[in-house]
């Protein structure tokens, strides 16, 4: 059993052995270890010219990833958080999502972003934004989140070697979860959902760290006698569709659970999906749970109020199942 | 260097001390802020401002009361400084609904328009266009108010302050910008993240007023901080001020600030703010040890009744959640 | 009659002649008379502290519009074009939506963003961007798109005196398309749809440009014994759903049409509310026309192929027909 | 002043004559073009680079053909510069299949990466930064390659260039960065959208090496280049260099460019970079009046050939309309 944020480091570590070309720059990533401490130790082992610890100019070292990436290196870029990645947001949107195309194919981008994403506990509203909507939303990017170290490890795996931009959506919550790991390699493709609970009645579909907070709702759900499967889509840009209707063709009732705000939000492409390709499978209309759509504010009892729980996810599976 | 304001009075006795008292205040309050993290009543992040002290109370010495203050999450010192009430402020970071923004902001949000305090911003170097606003905004209604912007070292490699600078060189915008250079952006040291650690010559390359000085003596940041302003004021452009300092805890609370060198704290805290001035208030102003205790005795009191008035507070109601999303129609 | 252009600069004008606070700021907005020449003339009636050239620093002029808002101005921003407020997003997403929140109602945001957005001609991918599905998700802000000179000056006018930032999305390719507007006063609240055609078979969701493309497929759609109604929502956010939901009643049969990529969009929130709201009233999935998911190419041949087009509108309205 | 390159050979006769066919080459394809753009074969937006030639002539003469190029939208001449061929480069403005990038491009974003022409950017200052990536990739893969960013006046005050220098500077990285100071963005005059008007005083503000020279004749751009590609090459750091320049045309096809001061075109174009070169070759080699016909009428075919070629070519093909947007699997 390791902890998620080794799971990441291990991943980025083996790849960085077998290919040279990859580095990785962020802010406090080398001499400090990560301001969530996932690069620890990564600067004695591959030295300041591949662990690089940048001022903080995101926009800069975004372009810089950028610039890199098509002269030939694969740059991981570590946001402190997500956060902060909004001040680079022109350079991921419209520089590496973009360039592969621009270039008719003559300039690849093969750069992972990843960093926490969302919420973590009473950072208010500058400090909490969850990014999958803001990404997932162009063409050219590829948007991954896992929910264990085993996922995470597997998938940043393939996020390095892609050829692709990929926006790697990790959680300050989640960096000390543990979870079994392999010895030996594995990589886990994108694009393909995971069962991490099997279930009749109802499908939860989400990623991330609420893939835990919707165990948790499974579970007492069945005191309620309502048998919810939990659907972890793991990547959310390619999306695995066929699982989701697959597995709402099991149990024609469907919830998405998505950190952030509601509108335009990936959980509400994925209900436009659902409802489009199984529309005469269902039974109820599919609800999401989100945040509730307001900044996050720091007080302990209104961010409780604000982000998704357990109960929420709970209440709104019960009003699906028309309970 | 700056001219001097012709009309800056001469520090005396009454103000100095009470200038001691701002910065011990501030100190004390920063003090009780750490041990009730400890206790989790503050929660998130804290980032503390203890060392620095002689910055905020100097710059609100040489400012006139309706001037505007805008800066970063470090903020609590200037929340002080600027006349946030002790007690406001600790609430707000107890996170209850008697604080500076009723518990929505939390310690790097704290915003008090009472006194002309714009806020804390979370996202480095996004306050300096803002204070460039604001100036704007001071010049084009006809006040002869100036915005103070401060901000860190690591937020001068930040676009946001660059663009900042341009406009309100370009415009002549009556704006104080100060760098507080504490030598780190969290754990790296000024000369890993900047070729130029001489930050104030950044103002050369938008051809902005600059100057440094140290601001470990809170004289020093009144008088000189007094020159920026009366220059901005005269409505000639903004300046560019690198007020050297130190900060003594690590970035935030969780930090226990390993990448210090050995000795490096010791040897900075040899010019403390509060004991550079309880020394020249000893020792030029004959101020004795007994009424040095007194005033330190008056500012324990007023952090204790802040930490008390912060503790017994009620919390946010979530009936108000949706309260401040959008302006209700008029 | 007059054109669009003419439309937006009277909203700006007369409201600047009511409060003195209010400026216009940007690229070339002054002594060019705008890069679109959306305010011609502007200059000379209300002088250079008014009407504001600026450098290229669409983040440091939109901080400035923040922190002129809080301390008691009513600025206007135009983005040259809004492919260009991306550099500028942290300031308008995490500052503009933000503060009136993050301090507790004590400072206001009254803030207008204007100008271009999404496709124009053969501008290529990072000169065609449509945003509204990137501003739409932050509460804190408002969208608003309109489609004629008429709801342009009102809805402009509503926006202008708003307290809140308001994205107000024009179109390069309208700024010549004339209407009728009367002379005397009138404004337009947010949160109300227009029905720009009524119909019985099947309601088009749309706004901004697109209205009249929509327009067009419903015209044609006629010769095929197709009743489609138009409904254009003018403003995204707020959004006028009971409107919406009114018309799915009407008609049972939906198309929402969104300019821009697809992935979590504006048309996918739409639909996400419809099938929540209006589940058994439905016929048919609610489909979308949007661009073809790729990044905007420059040769005409391709640019046709992936934006919107009447003919998509109209196969897609067949689709949900099931013709 | 920088250094010069001690390796750098004098201009002889055959490199002036090469120097101003290719200058002249550029100029007669932008004419070219903006024939085809009032024919409707050229769509969209369209920014000549006419009058500016000898800069991206002079930059080429002075590089390496494996150095990188990186620019902005206006970037015809330097794509012919760096050796993207007239067939290519115009078959893109026509948006054709055979196009430097097949059609998806136009005339902002043309990419040939045989000759190491790394784009065409449209939002002003993006390439900055990614020059800076190119150059850090350069460094670590151990060549001994610069890379070259171009970008105007107006572009230096946005933060992406403010923050591509930056982390240039702290990272010491092989990279030339080049204003071309036209003195206007668009119809907005340099003293008008900035307080300092000799640009190249920002590298002031970043510590890093800057020099400002008039760029119409196309031997100081190569000389001058060359000492600054020496420079970087010889691992020292990054060059800030303002090359004072002209444009003739609009900014775009759609600008009547009413913005110039009365006379101001008719006094520039009396250093016409071609002028310039041309009186050169005939005062200091002996060219004839012949032999400079013979090189016009040379690139004069050679843009008749290019336009005809684009004109020719066949449209891109909506079958492959998805293919760049994801690189498919190995
Ligand atoms: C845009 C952005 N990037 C990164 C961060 C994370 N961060 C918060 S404070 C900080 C260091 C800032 O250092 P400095 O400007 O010197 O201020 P100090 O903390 O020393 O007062 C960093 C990197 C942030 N808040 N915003
Ligand atoms: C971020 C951004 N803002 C605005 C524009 C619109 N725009 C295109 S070119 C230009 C002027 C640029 O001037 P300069 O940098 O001097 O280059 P020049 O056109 O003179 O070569 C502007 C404002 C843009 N493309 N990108
Ligand atoms: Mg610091
Ligand atoms: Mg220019």
């Amino acid at each position: 059993m390791i902890p998620m944020r080794e799971a990441i480091r291990q991943a980025m570590a083996e790849e960085m052995r077998r290919d040279p070309t990859i580095f990785l720059m962020g802010e406090e990533v080398a001499l400090y270890d990560g301001a969530y401490k996932v690069s620890q130790g990564m600067l004695a082992e591959f030295g300041p010219d591949r662990i690089v610890d940048t001022p903080i100019a995101e926009n800069g070292f975004t372009g810089l990833a950028v610039g890199a990436a098509m002269a030939g290196m694969r740059p991981i870029v570590e946001f402190m958080t997500f956060n902060f990645s909004l001040v680079a947001y022109d350079q991921v949107v419209n520089s590496a999502a973009r360039i592969y195309q621009m270039s008719a194919g003559q300039y690849r981008l093969p750069i992972v972003f990843r960093g926490p994403n969302g919420h973590a506990e009473n950072l208010a509203s500058q400090h909490s934004t969850a990014v999958e909507s803001l990404y997932a939303h162009f063409p050219g990017l590829k948007v991954v989140s896992p929910s264990t170290p085993y996922d995470a490890k597997g998938l940043l795996k393939t996020a390095i070697r892609d050829d692709n931009p990929v926006i790697f959506l990790e959680s300050e919550l989640m960096y000390g979860f543990k979870g079994e790991v392999p010895d030996e390699e594995y990589l886990i493709p994108f694009g393909k959902a995971d069962i991490k609970r099997q279930g009749d009645d109802v499908v939860i579909v989400v990623w991330g760290k609420h893939v835990h907070t919707c165990l948790k709702a499974a579970e007492s759900l069945k005191a309620d006698g309502i048998s919810a499967m939990v659907l972890d889509i793991r990547s959310i840009r390619p999306l695995d569709h066929d699982a989701i209707f697959a597995a709402v063709a099991r149990t024609h009732r469907a919830v998405v659970v998505q950190e952030g705000f509601p509108f335009a939000g990936v959980a509400a492409e994925i209900i436009t999906r659902i409802q489009e390709s199984c529309f005469d499978l269902l039974d109820a209309p599919v609800l999401r749970v989100t945040n509730r759509d307001v900044p996050q504010p720091y007080a302990t009892v209104l961010e409780k109020a604000v982000i998704i729980t357990a109960e929420r996810v709970v209440e709104t599976v019960k009003l699906v199942m028309g309970r | 260097m700056l001219a001097p304001d012709p009309e800056q009075r001469v520090v005396d006795r009454d103000e100095l001390a009470r200038l001691y008292h701002q910065m011990y205040l501030i100190r004390r309050v920063e003090e009780l802020a750490a041990r009730a993290y400890t206790q989790r009543k503050i929660l998130g992040f804290c980032h503390l401002y203890i060392g620095q002290e002689s910055v905020a109370v100097g710059v609100a010495a040489a400012c006139r009361s309706s001037d505007r203050w805008i800066t970063g999450y470090r903020e609590h010192g200037q929340a002080v400084a600027k006349g946030v009430s002790p007690r406001k402020m600790m609430a707000e970071l107890y996170g209850k609904a008697t604080g500076a923004s009723n518990g929505l902001g939390g310690s790097m949000h704290i915003f008090d328009a009472s006194v002309h305090f714009m806020g804390g911003y979370g996202i480095v170097g996004a306050q300096v266009p803002i204070a460039t606003g604001v100036a704007w905004a001071l010049k084009r209604l006809g006040t002869q108010d100036v915005a103070v912007c401060f901000f860190g070292d690591g937020a001068t490699h930040q676009g946001a302050f660059f663009e900042g600078l341009c406009l309100a060189q370009l415009y002549k915008l009556p704006v104080v910008f100060i760098i507080e250079n504490n030598f780190y952006a969290m754990g790296t040291s000024l000369e890993r993240q900047s070729a130029v650690t001489d930050l104030y010559l950044r103002g050369a390359g938008v051809g902005m007023a600059h100057e440094q000085f140290d601001g470990f003596d809170v004289e020093t940041v009144r008088e000189r901080v007094g020159a920026a302003l009366h220059h901005a004021r005269s409505g000639v452009g903004p300046v560019l001020l690198e007020i050297v300092t130190y900060r003594y805890r690590g970035h935030s609370m969780s930090d226990p600030a390993r990448y210090r060198k050995d000795g490096e704290l010791e040897e900075k805290k040899k010019s403390d703010p509060l004991l550079i001035t309880e020394q020249r208030l000893k020792d030029d102003f004959g101020v004795s040890d007994a009424e040095i205790e007194a005033l330190r005795a008056r500012a324990d009191a007023e952090a204790d009744d802040a930490a008390h008035f912060a503790d017994s507070s009620p919390e946010p109601s979530v009936e108000n959640l949706y309260d401040y999303t959008y302006v209700s129609p008029r």
